[in-house]
């Protein structure tokens, strides 16, 4: 059952060094304030999982927090490169990171077998692509019914699951709107799920086939206004397409990804 | 009267020009979204445009800059989670054009969007593959646009992400269930499609000015032409005036976002 | 893409005899104006599907539409038995009835996997029922990565999939609120959609995460008020409960039942 | 002073005692449905209940008569797809209760409500499973609600088609993902539990004013009686007044439904 918790006590309560923990958000909704309070915790030897590792794995990466990455698209989208996450594969800076690569259709697909409490996903994925080659978690069943082999991957469930949300009410529901990406599912299939909010409402207000989250699948809420920026939240406030442009040259040196990560997230008050 | 247009936007213009009215388009971020935007507000106003972060029917007014920006939400006609989109909308068959850009394009139409060099020690790590290898798959045919240049038309990749034909030209014959596969491939300097019988990328029709030397100055590997090409016809001024139109929006739009 | 259409020509134009064909809707938005369409164009050999057969399948199988049924559950809700299904089933009247059963769980993800273009579900079911040992259907697979075996069924892609909707709007695009069920899935999952709905917009007015099923995942359209009655549309009306009850004693009797079919179906127009 | 109340109302009072407040309840509809609202709008104001038909921690204000009455999901906190309600939240491991009620059920709480008789020759055709089989086995733990009678609780059933602890008692030990199965069996004469060990169903206590004599004439197999057998609290005033409150105003409510 939800507890309404600071975003430092949530943090330190639930993620523990060496935990697999995804931060979700399809473009939307990214988690940045969790994010932060992550590197501002020193969490070491994460297994960080998402499908888009954007800006806030960028920093992540860069700070060090991850010695494992499962992902299946790592660009700066409509910009370029994760300048830290090519400097930790390439150079092994601040250390080395083992990855494990999958397609979008996958892990989507993986997100929801593990909501769905299946040790399994299966997709008619990657015919032809040479993933499966370096991804030895991609595997295939048969159809019993037809032959046809189809690709199987584990399902994802993680010990922490961390989503922003639009709303909270007072009984700790949660209502997200707008592009809801996998975050149901990551909540739904984690050991503990986290949820920052951009307010706590009396009522959701919400139409009867709303993404709601309830109460009792979720371990704490954190109000952490503006807590998807960068990013967006739908509603709120829009996506800072002009920061995500200025990161490119922020995140390609280290010294200036080190000072933006200094006066930016670790003296700042989480 | 011919219009001035530089060749990017007679790569974008012969990029949509492509996209028939009414058809499903499953939009992959950069070029496909410029050129399938630039359709619909053209000759295909009816034409459904689709992004892998769960927006159907989009009509964005200014290009997003991500795949899942706001404005493609607001101006869609409904939005689905992501695992509905990858399985329902394009695993379920429902999208007829899948439109891809790449890193790097090989004679049969495969596509690196991974790594340079060796996988696990990589001269380049591209970002990966996204939606594109289930879109190269499970789409019922595959545009591709991208610049043509020697370090984007290559022989031999070292990596195939999205699979065209395959590496043998042969892929698709394995698979009982898979889409045609790419169709068409749109360049700056010419558009190809596979040649039936070997599925090799020939040049198809080549854009006004451009030359057989220049094409095959810029393609890695022996590109061959066919039997007969066409010309490419030009940007009319109203595609181009829409197209300026649209980029200027854009530009002015993410300058001021995120206040 | 969607045309709109008379209710008659809907059912002539896409529904053969011999046809698998799903009319859904889980207790809300039954389609019943389309299921007595079908009954008054005497439409025979249909393998029907649905996961509640309802009173709208107890009056076509005694009508005698049916040679097959797929279903997972073939009472009156809340009241007790369908008769004319069990006539069927007990007695052969007014044929034989062939029927391949499975639970909830089963024909819910065997939708799903339809809609997601999958030969096969997969799910945690049946174990220990002895569902298994009479439907053929009911196979297994086993994880490649845990080796737990699972269920296995082949998705439902039926010929022709019926459902009731709230609204349509001009350009055919369709929206269902509420109880939605296994709609979406039906129809993304069939060759030939068509879908009655209580009134046609100008504007949809949704949400937007509602369900919305785009004008060209449709074959037909057809506006048809209180359509969905004696079973209910959200926002319209409620479900009729007495004539639930009612319907107990209708149908018990074969007279009965035919008097009431020809009183209420037969001579009314469609 | 005692109350005075029926068979029935016993039954439904002790099986929504058995709810704990808080816990996530899938109800079956019939019995298992009145007595979750009961002990919503008793003890377990917390207690959360979800129907099959997707609708989502939901508090009707009279007791639904189908599985899906509009009274579900009006006052849910969500509605759900039932595909989803199937995958992510029964078999997801969200539910703590699974609440059923069954034609039949037989010593190893095994219920069969699909058929009597031969399955291809049937002498009464049951409905069949809906949501039970897997509500049986996705469930952390099961109770079961019914009405005691040797119609009911009977020897060897023609079918088992949602699981308790099998034909022999020890069908959960074949699966390593799996709830605990039924922990208590509540009828108005008795609850019976699952006896440690052999995981046949014992009384462990027994109503006001019935016999164990009325018991075993009430059960089809040779009904056994826990070493230490309790008498089962009453009903209060307030339980039967607030059960009788919701059962007439759902009585009220069907009446006049469907205008």
């Amino acid at each position: 059952m939800a507890k309404f918790m600071s975003l430092h006590d949530a943090i330190s309560t639930y993620v523990k060094d060496g935990d697999t923990v995804a931060l979700e958000g399809f473009t939307h909704l990214i988690p940045f304030a969790a994010g932060h309070e992550i590197i501002r915790q020193q969490k070491k030897d994460l297994t960080l999982v998402r499908m888009t590792p954007d800006l806030i794995y960028d920093q992540m990466i860069g700070m060090g927090c991850a010695s494992k990455l499962i992902f299946s698209w790592g660009g700066n989208p409509g910009v370029g490169s994760l300048h830290r996450l090519r400097d930790a594969l390439e150079h092994n800076w601040p250390h080395s990171l083992e990855t494990i690569e999958h397609s979008h259709a996958a892990m989507a697909n993986a997100y929801e077998a593990g909501a769905a409490g299946l040790p399994l996903a299966v997709l008619r994925g990657y015919q032809g692509s040479e993933l499966p080659k370096i991804n030895p978690y991609i595997r295939s069943i048969t159809c019993p019914f037809t032959g046809e082999e189809l690709a199987a991957i584990p399902s994802i469930r993680v010990d922490v699951g961390i989503v922003h949300a639009q709303k909270a009410d007072r009984q700790g529901n949660v209502l997200i709107e707008g592009i809801v990406g996998v975050q149901k599912e990551v909540v739904l299939g984690a050991k503990h799920a986290i949820v920052t909010v951009e307010e706590i409402v009396d009522d959701l207000n919400n139409h009867p086939n709303a993404t709601v989250l309830p109460a009792w699948v979720i371990d704490a809420v954190v109000e952490a206004p503006r807590g998807a920026y960068p990013s967006y939240a739908y509603g709120y406030y829009e996506r800072d397409n002009s920061f995500y442009k200025e990161w490119d040259a922020i995140a390609r040196d280290r010294e200036a990804f080190l000072a933006w990560i200094n006066d930016n997230v670790l003296n700042v008050q989480g | 009267m011919t219009a001035t247009y530089t060749p990017s936007e007679m790569m974008t213009v012969t990029a949509a020009r492509s996209l028939p009215n009414g058809a499903v388009c499953f939009v992959g971020i950069g070029l496909p979204s410029e050129a399938a935007n630039l359709a619909r507000l053209t000759h295909a106003p009816d034409v459904v445009l689709i992004y892998e972060s769960g927006t159907i029917q989009t009509k964005p007014n200014v290009l997003p800059l991500s795949i899942g920006d706001g404005e493609l939400c607001e101006t869609a006609l409904t939005t689905v989670s992501v695992p509905e989109m990858f399985r329902y909308w394009l695993q379920g068959g429902k999208v007829d054009v899948g439109f891809l850009g790449a890193a790097q394009v090989d004679r049969f139409g495969n596509l690196n969007t991974t790594v340079i060099g060796p996988y696990d020690a990589p001269k380049t790590r591209l970002p990966g593959g996204g939606g594109a290898p289930e879109i190269a798959t499970s789409s019922k045919e595959v545009f591709i646009t991208l610049k043509h240049s020697k370090r984007t038309f290559v022989d031999n990749p070292d990596f195939v992400t999205s699979v065209g034909y395959g590496r043998d030209g042969k892929a698709r014959e394995k698979y009982k269930v898979i889409g045609k596969g790419p169709t068409r491939v749109i360049t700056d300097l010419c558009i190809m499609a596979p040649e039936e019988g070997t599925n090799e990328l020939i040049v198809t029709s080549i854009h006004p000015g451009v030359s057989r030397e220049q094409i095959i100055e810029a393609t890695g590997w022996a590109i061959r032409f066919a039997d007969s090409v066409a010309e490419t016809a030009e940007p009319s001024e109203q595609e181009l005036s829409i197209l300026r139109e649209l980029k200027a929006r854009t530009a002015a739009f993410h300058a001021a976002s995120g206040a």
